[in-house]
């Protein structure tokens, strides 16, 4: 099967305008154009004539959810989700962020989505191995099947085999790589927290300018944030200017934290979240 | 910029012996922000305190740090010292170069260099501490006694008499614990019943004391002052408040269950009482053992019951009191010799436990107070094994402290009650104690054997059945022996309550390796628990012998007392607090807290902590992902600071 | 000279903080290069506080906890223990020796086991050697 | 004076510059190109577009130390860290980030206080301009030509450089830039028809691509302030703003920066590091006051200090149309759009 | 680079220290300079503020509350920043005694403006702890090499206790010298207390002067101003009359920093000291 993404974009229009003629939301969270048609944006409409806007393509990597918590409490909000992106949701869903009851979730089945700077297709590094949303009201298109699955954690493979040294070294030249303009932050939709750990002055977590230890102490700090919270939008590494590979540790990360609790994050609206949660029985091997 | 004294304590040589003290202070004297560095020989002597006054008003200090033993055993003192100079007493440091640092190291370069980077440490921390306004709570006037043998027997009566209303919590149906079992008391051999049983009695008559019989401790809430603790009274099938212990139900019931009082050696009935001299002398139905419960009718202690108490539908209920302090006094059990197959305890009818032959002893006991073997006949040599389990590393290694006692309580008594030759089997003879060894000699002047060497194994006699064959090397011969007897006493470890382990973390107690209930301080502290307001009495902490245990029961008391007997008092301010600039709203500190404390403040969008309930454990602190919850005295910054300091030099 | 490692402890106040005063009590020699941080629950250790010690030059750090189940605060060192074995991977995943951090549950009694641990995390973090990746360059 | 050498000899050029001072050039990295300092004559690599972080960092770099100081010792013992620069080269500007050069010296050294560190790097600098390949497709994110500014303008270079095939054409501008190339000796002059194709070459740069024309800086700075409280229109523009620092960490005359105090155990030091109005905190007072905490604000507060309050302040456009904001913008905003929307056209002409 | 150098603090020390307030968290620092040449080159009108400097901890712009007049020193009154997490620079200066050495950034920014002031009435109004400049300005105009440039000097001033006034010997002074209006109110006073009770709005309507030649000076909490300001309008000053000081985060205080900007002005070059109708010009961003 191959992916109409003219189809989705018509049915994601039809049902914003529906959803905003109707009432049921008062935003919604979609993509609209940007200045070419490899760079679009995320888009709100308002207002069913915005509708008009919205587009929908293989470069729309978007995680819509990001957007979710600014607005007010009670808004009425549909957002159009990718398998990753309805994770997003769940998770904050679970972390009482958003209530399930004021979402509308346009679930977009795809596959194929690409990096506009390299027009590699990134399917494989951020979608979590899934190409269906995992929770949606609507979904727009049908379900995607046939598509090789792959773990989402194969790509870490080659990072796992490497041995300290070469991993250190590996990490140490992209971390220096930051310049410290924080859109990984930003475009994450699980670090919401304002201010962020590394803005405080009291605590000095680490020093402002983007040397090697504040950088480490930044990333390592916002993975140990994301731990068990991560979706694998990938939207952290997408939005660095500079390229560093944050998913890939935000990866193993995640696939550690799935190992050990049992549950990966944003699967179920019932979880909790895995590093404010404990099992009695959780073992001591896992500190080895 | 802080001005920050430092105060290096010798110890004595217990410090000075490896830890350049001199030097270490000349060091402190370096540090940024440090305005006076001294050394003394005692510093938590009266002068060494004084020397603190005076340098804080001379020097103006503002942060003080006490460079000695641990902070667990004089962070009180030291404290109160800052307090008396006017200065708040959360701005003392202590830096414990004792514990962790010259008792654990013979090189004096490395104990001091150590010294040096703890002290420093400190420093860096001292600059960013703050003071700290203790919390003022009132305080509930009531106690808790948890157990009611002699030592919450004890404790109960000396807080019921200084007028404070006392809740004694006891599983069993009656009050008096192990020491109503006993028959005789070493070394004075006076009755245990006729010095027991009058203060059960006093504790039923005294107005100020709630017995709760029958009761389990089920949760436990709030924090010193102010406990708040659920009980489950459990299921007794007999309404206390109607019966009027005229016992008619006992005679009549037909059911038949093992006397658990008697150490199983006989059967009581499924309504009973455990002994004539129970308190209370209301009987309960054993379920398990009942016929109406296991075949759905009989009811005849109903019949036979005028008060209509007899409740077949009765359930455990719940009942929740609230003290002020609590006193833990649950005693304790004997080992279970059964998995020591070497000795056939459980194999060999032969072969008895210490308690059972209490039981044997005593007058009111299963033979009333005749010795004779499970087949009624009289033993002619007896051997009395010590330190069974206990002493031992590959069981308990503690001593049990008492049994060399009892042995020699039972030598005397199987002297005095039968014509028996009796062997002791011992590893070395335990006699401190008033008036222990002069016991020890009168009891060998009674022609009573001792074997040097720990008995090593209890045998079916091969040549005369129905016998007994201890074997075991006598030390002092060098010679390996087998001894043929008729009765085995084993004399067994004592060790915790099977639930001690649960009952510690409903109170939140720590036990010890061997399940003991932890004390504060070995010394200082053996009373007090890491919790506050928790005391512990009797052989919960430690074995030890009835005199100890009463004068522990005296000591709780007081040590309850003096938190209830105040209206308020004053809590460690050490609790977490919000700052709503950086709270992100994330629930994660409502989500973890164990005791409730953070709530989430949907109009303000932020995390509220109630201080009331907050532990001071930071654990909110450590999953707030904004570094908004500001665990006070334990901040993020002044860990960060004190890491820093320690890794400096 | 030999290398002498700076070894970072954090304890707990009422565990391992006081095995560590019972290890002294009991006079049990061991090596001098931990340094103890004390915090009353081994749950107040943020993550962050282990990375900042690699960084301020520590060449290993120790935490100690009340055994899982035995916590003074009841489930705090439950949660420590998920929040320090994601530390602990995170740690690996970005190159570090992974031997250089390690969580030991110690009670108050066992001044045996925290002398143990010490002499033998001391004698590993030895034979690692200095620790250079984290540790800030001045 | 019109000199010349080839691509291959590009290493002789950088070595020689080298040896002079410090040789700052583009660089092939990961995720594109930067500039460096060279430390292999062989790194200098001229085919690319233009690079992630704009040149400003030559003169005003993302972390500058002000001063060594150490915590517990008095103030008097603090030293000033001394700047020791050698004659830098900055070697391969585009023509726009030149330009972004003299808007910054009316900040940084035109106006008010002096800030010393600009000027001194400014002034231990010659800049080698390089004009855009203008057989290269155009980049849909750039628009300075909207700004006036040619693809191959040589204004405020010291020397400017046109690529024609394997030919580098180097072109003395300033004094200083004459001073340095005497010195080049391996140059070579260019024939005529080469200084006719260079003189054509800057010619055609002005005609080059953008397909809009700005005519009124003033006009613009009006129409902004006029729809300065418009929330509404702020909220819609910044409904797919992120709110973090790349479009200003990347932007050549975005100047903000914070002074630090960065310490480790009693060492210190004081320095100034880049920050970005974009920030949360950027505006946050000690009392917990702060003016601008919507996403919006902050993105208004980006815009119209570029196009409204800069050309009040300083009589021009903080903006040179090198197009990195969008360029590298997560989300894909294009400021020109915002700047088009707002003025609704008006204010510049469609070409 | 310390030549001309804006961003390097000169060396002071401390020289007194006086708790102003019964809450001991406002404090006034006398500072003298180290080096002499510092000293002739500090030169400086009410108004202006410096950048207090400590090194590990970082600056705080805080305005100049002695006067120029007043020779061989410079004082500043400084609040502790922050009930929950404290500020860094405040803190430290507050655990500071006399001796203690600090580095100053300045004198910053525009001060109140004198000439503007001249052959003018004066009506001072302050709040609270943004008492600081005006104390300044007062001690300045009242200096008898100043004082006949000047015209009728009233000075309105609010605290919310009598504890918290600032100045307070200063203030009796003030109130025995006939070249001077002193009205000093509280809003809620104590045993002791014998003056005024009422907020300064109130109190300006009653005591302020006609309007007629009469510039107002105000400084003081937000809440303080936004109900004074309609009091001074229905008395008919106009917004180029009323003069007023901004605050704004800042960290350079020389323009550089871009942090402080209200519209095209910032706030520590073009600032501190506005007039309501230059405010008016600018947008609501602060």
């Amino acid at each position: 099967m191959t992916i109409s993404f003219k189809q989705i974009e018509e049915k994601l229009k039809t049902e914003a305008k529906r959803l905003l003629e109707s009432g049921q939301a008062s935003v919604v969270l979609a993509y609209g154009k940007g200045y070419d048609e490899k760079h679009p944006m995320p888009y709100v409409a308002r207002n069913p004539s915005d509708v008009a806007n919205i587009v929908f393509n293989e470069y729309c990597n978007y995680n819509m959810a990001r957007y979710l918590v600014r607005y007010p409490a009670g808004t009425k909000i549909a957002v159009a989700v990718k398998a990753a992106d309805s994770r997003a949701v769940i998770q904050l869903i679970q972390e009482e962020k958003v209530k399930r009851e004021d979402l509308v979730l346009l679930g977009i089945p795809v596959y194929g989505m690409k990096n506009p700077k390299t027009q590699e297709i990134i399917d494989g590094k951020t979608t979590g191995g899934l190409y269906n949303p995992v929770l949606y009201d609507i979904l727009l298109g049908d379900e995607v099947h046939g598509q090789a699955i792959q773990s989402p954690y194969d790509v870490l493979a080659a990072y796992e085999l490497m041995d300290k040294e070469a991993r250190f070294a590996f990490w140490k030249k992209e971390f220096d790589k930051c310049i410290r303009c924080y859109a990984c932050r930003k475009a994450c939709p699980m670090c919401y927290c304002d201010p962020c750990f590394i803005d405080q002055n009291k605590p000095k977590w680490g020093d402002k300018s983007p040397q090697s230890h504040g950088n480490l102490m930044y990333h390592l700090t916002r993975f140990h944030h994301l731990a068990g919270r991560c979706i694998d939008c990938g939207e952290c590494s997408r939005a660095c200017p500079v390229d560093i590979p944050l998913y890939l540790f935000h990866k193993k990360v995640a696939k550690e934290c799935e190992e050990m609790f049992g549950q990966a994050a944003g699967m179920s609206i019932e979880d909790k979240p895995a590093l404010v949660n404990f099992r009695v029985d959780d073992s001591d091997k896992i500190l080895e | 910029m802080s001005r920050i004294g430092v105060f290096v304590c010798h110890c004595g040589l217990n410090i000075a012996k490896t830890v350049r003290v001199s030097e270490l202070a000349e060091f402190a004297a370096t540090l940024p922000d440090v305005v006076v560095a001294k050394d003394y020989k005692f510093m938590c002597s009266t002068p060494g305190q004084e020397m603190i006054v005076n340098d804080i008003k001379q020097h103006k200090l503002d942060r003080i740090i006490v460079t000695a033993c641990s902070p667990l055993m004089h962070e009180q003192t030291f404290r109160k010292v800052l307090t008396a100079s006017g200065l708040n007493q959360y701005l003392l440091t202590i830096v414990n170069i004792r514990e962790q640092v010259s008792w654990v190291t013979h090189d004096i370069e490395e104990g001091t260099a150590k010294a040096k980077a703890l002290l420093n440490g400190a420093v860096y921390r001292s600059r960013l501490l703050v003071p700290l306004t203790s919390r003022v709570i009132d305080v509930n006037p009531n106690v808790m006694v948890v157990g009611g043998g002699i030592a919450g027997i004890q404790a109960a009566l000396e807080l019921a008499n200084t007028g404070k209303k006392v809740y004694l919590v006891e599983k069993n149906s009656t009050i008096g614990g192990h020491m109503a079992q006993f028959d005789k008391t070493f070394p004075t051999l006076d009755c245990s019943a006729c010095i027991l049983t009058p203060k059960m009695d006093a504790v039923l008559q005294h107005k100020n004391i709630t017995m709760m019989t029958s009761c389990e401790v089920s949760e436990v809430k709030g924090f010193v002052g102010n406990f708040d603790i659920t009980v489950r009274q459990k299921a007794r099938y007999v309404d206390h408040s109607k019966c009027n212990a005229c016992l008619a139900c006992t005679e009549k019931c037909p059911g038949k269950g093992i006397s658990e009082w008697d150490e199983s050696l006989v059967k009581r009935k499924a309504i009973y009482i455990p002994f004539p001299q129970a308190v209370p002398q209301k009987p309960i139905i054993d379920k398990e053992s009942c016929t109406f419960f296991k075949k759905g009718k009989c009811r005849l202690c109903e019949k036979a019951c005028e008060q209509k108490a007899i409740d077949f539908e009765q359930q455990d209920t719940f009942v929740q009191v609230k003290v002020g302090a609590v006193i833990l006094a649950t005693g304790f059990d004997l080992m279970d010799t059964k998995p020591l197959v070497q000795y056939g305890y459980g194999k060999y009818p032969g072969v008895y436990n210490a308690l059972e032959v209490e039981r044997l002893f005593n007058s009111a006991g299963p033979t009333g107070g005749k010795v004779t073997l499970r087949d009624g006949s009289e033993p002619k040599s007896i051997a009395i094994l010590h330190c069974i389990g206990s002493r031992d590393k590959n069981n308990h290694e503690h001593c049990s402290r008492v049994c060399c006692m009892y042995s020699l309580k039972f030598a005397h008594l199987f002297k005095e009650k039968t014509s028996a030759d009796v062997y002791h089997f011992y590893i070395d003879m335990r006699a401190a104690g008033k008036g222990y060894e002069e016991f020890y000699n009168r009891i060998i002047e009674e022609d009573v054997k001792f074997i040097r060497g720990k008995g090593a194994r209890v045998a079916q006699s091969a040549d005369e059945p129905g016998r007994l064959v201890v074997e075991a090397e006598d030390t002092i011969t060098g010679k390996f022996i087998k001894l043929p007897v008729d009765m085995v006493v084993l004399s067994p470890a004592i060790v915790p309550r099977a639930d001690a382990r649960d009952i510690a973390r409903l109170f939140n107690l720590s036990t010890d390796k061997q399940g003991f209930f932890m004390e504060r301080h070995p010394k200082l502290a053996p009373l007090s628990t890491m919790s506050e307001g928790i005391f512990i009495a009797g052989v919960c902490q430690s074995p030890k012998d009835i005199p100890d245990t009463v004068a522990q029961a005296y000591g709780a008391a007081a040590e309850a007392l003096t938190i209830v007997v105040r209206d308020k008092m004053e809590l460690e301010a050490t609790t977490a607090m919000v700052n709503p600039a950086s709270c992100c709203g994330c629930q994660n500190c409502v989500r973890v807290c164990p005791y409730g404390a953070p709530s989430y403040n949907a109009e303000k969008k932020v995390s509220e902590i109630n201080e009331a309930l907050c532990k001071g454990c930071g654990l909110c602190a450590s999953v707030c992902p904004s570094s908004a919850i500001i665990a006070r005295h334990f901040t993020n910054d002044q860990v960060l600071a004190e890491m820093e300091g320690l890794m400096e030099f | 000279m030999s290398f002498e490692p700076k070894i970072l402890g954090i304890a707990c106040n009422w565990c391992t903080y006081t095995g560590a005063d019972l290890a002294g009590t009991t006079r049990l020699q061991y090596p001098q290069n931990l340094r103890v941080v004390r915090v009353m629950c081994s749950s107040r250790i943020n993550p962050s506080f282990i990375f900042r010690a690699f960084q301020l030059g520590a060449d290993g750090v120790l935490i100690g906890g009340c055994h899982p189940g035995d916590c003074h605060y009841n489930t705090g060192n439950l949660y420590a223990r998920r929040r320090l074995a994601v530390t602990k991977k995170i740690l690996e995943f970005s190159g570090l020796e992974p031997g250089r951090f390690r969580v030991e549950w110690i009670s108050a009694s066992e001044g045996n086991k925290f002398a143990e641990v010490v002499t033998e995390f001391t004698a590993q973090i030895k034979s690692l050697g200095p620790q250079t990746k984290f540790k800030i360059s001045q | 004076m019109l000199k010349k050498t080839t691509i291959d000899k590009l290493p002789e050029l950088a070595a020689a510059l080298m040896e002079k001072g410090t040789l700052v050039a583009p660089v092939k990295e990961d995720a594109g190109f930067n500039f460096r300092e060279i430390t292999d004559a062989k790194q200098v690599d001229l085919i690319f577009h233009n690079t992630i972080i704009s040149p400003k960092s030559a003169f005003f770099p993302q972390v500058e130390d002000f001063v060594r100081y150490q915590t517990g010792k008095s103030i008097l013992e603090a030293a000033p860290v001394e700047l020791n620069l050698k004659p830098t080269f900055l070697f391969g500007v585009r023509p726009c980030d030149v330009k972004s050069f003299q808007i910054m010296d009316i900040h940084f050294s035109g106006t008010g206080v002096v800030d010393p560190y600009w000027q001194k790097r400014r002034e231990a600098t010659t800049i080698f301009g390089f004009a855009f390949d203008m057989n290269e497709a155009a980049d849909a994110a750039e628009f300075y030509h909207t700004l006036g500014i040619g693809a191959a303008d040589p204004e405020g270079s010291d020397i400017f450089m046109v690529r024609k095939d394997d030919i580098l054409m180097l072109k003395v501008i300033t004094p200083k830039g004459e001073k340095l190339m005497t010195g080049l000796s391996f140059l070579t002059d260019a024939s005529a028809d080469e200084i006719k194709y260079f003189d054509d070459y800057i010619t055609k740069g002005y005609d080059y691509k953008t397909c809009y024309t700005c005519v009124d800086t003033e006009a613009i700075a009006r129409e902004f302030e006029a729809i300065f409280d418009n929330a509404d229109f702020w909220t819609k523009i910044s409904d797919a703003c992120l709110s973090c620092g790349v479009c200003t960490f990347v932007c050549p005359t975005c100047y903000c920066f914070d002074i630090c105090d960065e310490t480790l155990f009693s060492q210190g030091t004081r320095r100034r590091v880049w920050d970005a109005c974009m920030f949360t905190d950027f505006t946050l007072e000690a009392s917990g006051h702060n003016p601008r905490t919507k996403v919006y604000q902050r993105l208004r507060q980006k815009v119209c200090h570029k196009y409204s309050y800069h050309i009040r302040k300083y009589g021009v456009i903080s903006c040179v149309g090198c197009g990195r904001c969008t360029r590298y913008c997560p989300v894909n905003i294009d400021i020109f759009s915002i700047v088009e929307e707002a003025v609704k056209a008006k204010w510049y002409k469609r070409l | 680079m310390t030549e001309n150098n804006p961003y390097i603090p000169m060396p002071v020390e401390i020289s007194k220290v006086i708790d102003e307030v019964d809450s001991h968290d406002i404090k006034t620092f006398r500072f003298t300079f180290l080096n002499k040449e510092d000293e002739e080159n500090f030169k400086y009108l009410p108004g202006q503020f410096a950048e207090l400097s400590i090194y590990g901890k970082g600056e705080s712009p805080i305005g100049i509350a002695s006067s120029p007049t007043q020779a061989g020193y410079v004082e500043f009154t400084v609040q502790r920043a922050g009930t929950i997490v404290p500020g860094l620079v405040t803190a430290a200066l507050h655990d500071m005694d006399e001796g203690g050495k600090i580095g100053l950034r300045g004198p910053l920014g525009h001060s109140w403006p004198i000439e503007f002031l001249e052959k003018k009435d004066i009506v001072v109004v302050g709040g609270g702890f943004a008492f600081t400049t005006l104390r300044s300005l007062i001690n300045f105009m009242l200096h008898e090499d100043n004082r006949s440039r000047f015209g009728e000097i009233t000075v309105i001033y609010g605290a919310r206790t009598p504890g918290l006034l600032l100045y307070k010997d200063e203030l009796a002074q003030w109130e025995k010298r006939d070249d001077i209006k002193t009205v000093i109110t509280v809003d809620k006073g104590d045993d002791t207390w014998t003056g005024r009770q009422g907020f300064v709005p109130a109190v300006c309507r009653e005591v302020a002067p006609s309007p007629k030649n009469t510039v107002a000076v105000i400084c003081g909490p937000p809440i303080m101003i936004k109900f004074t300001l309609p009091v001074f309008f229905e008395l008919g000053f106009s917004k180029e009359n009323i003069l007023t000081s901004l605050e704004m985060r800042m960290k350079c205080g020389i323009g550089k920093c871009g942090r402080c900007n209200v519209g095209y002005k910032y706030v520590c070059s073009d600032g501190p000291v506005f007039s309501l109708a230059q405010l008016e010009e600018l947008p609501r961003d602060f």
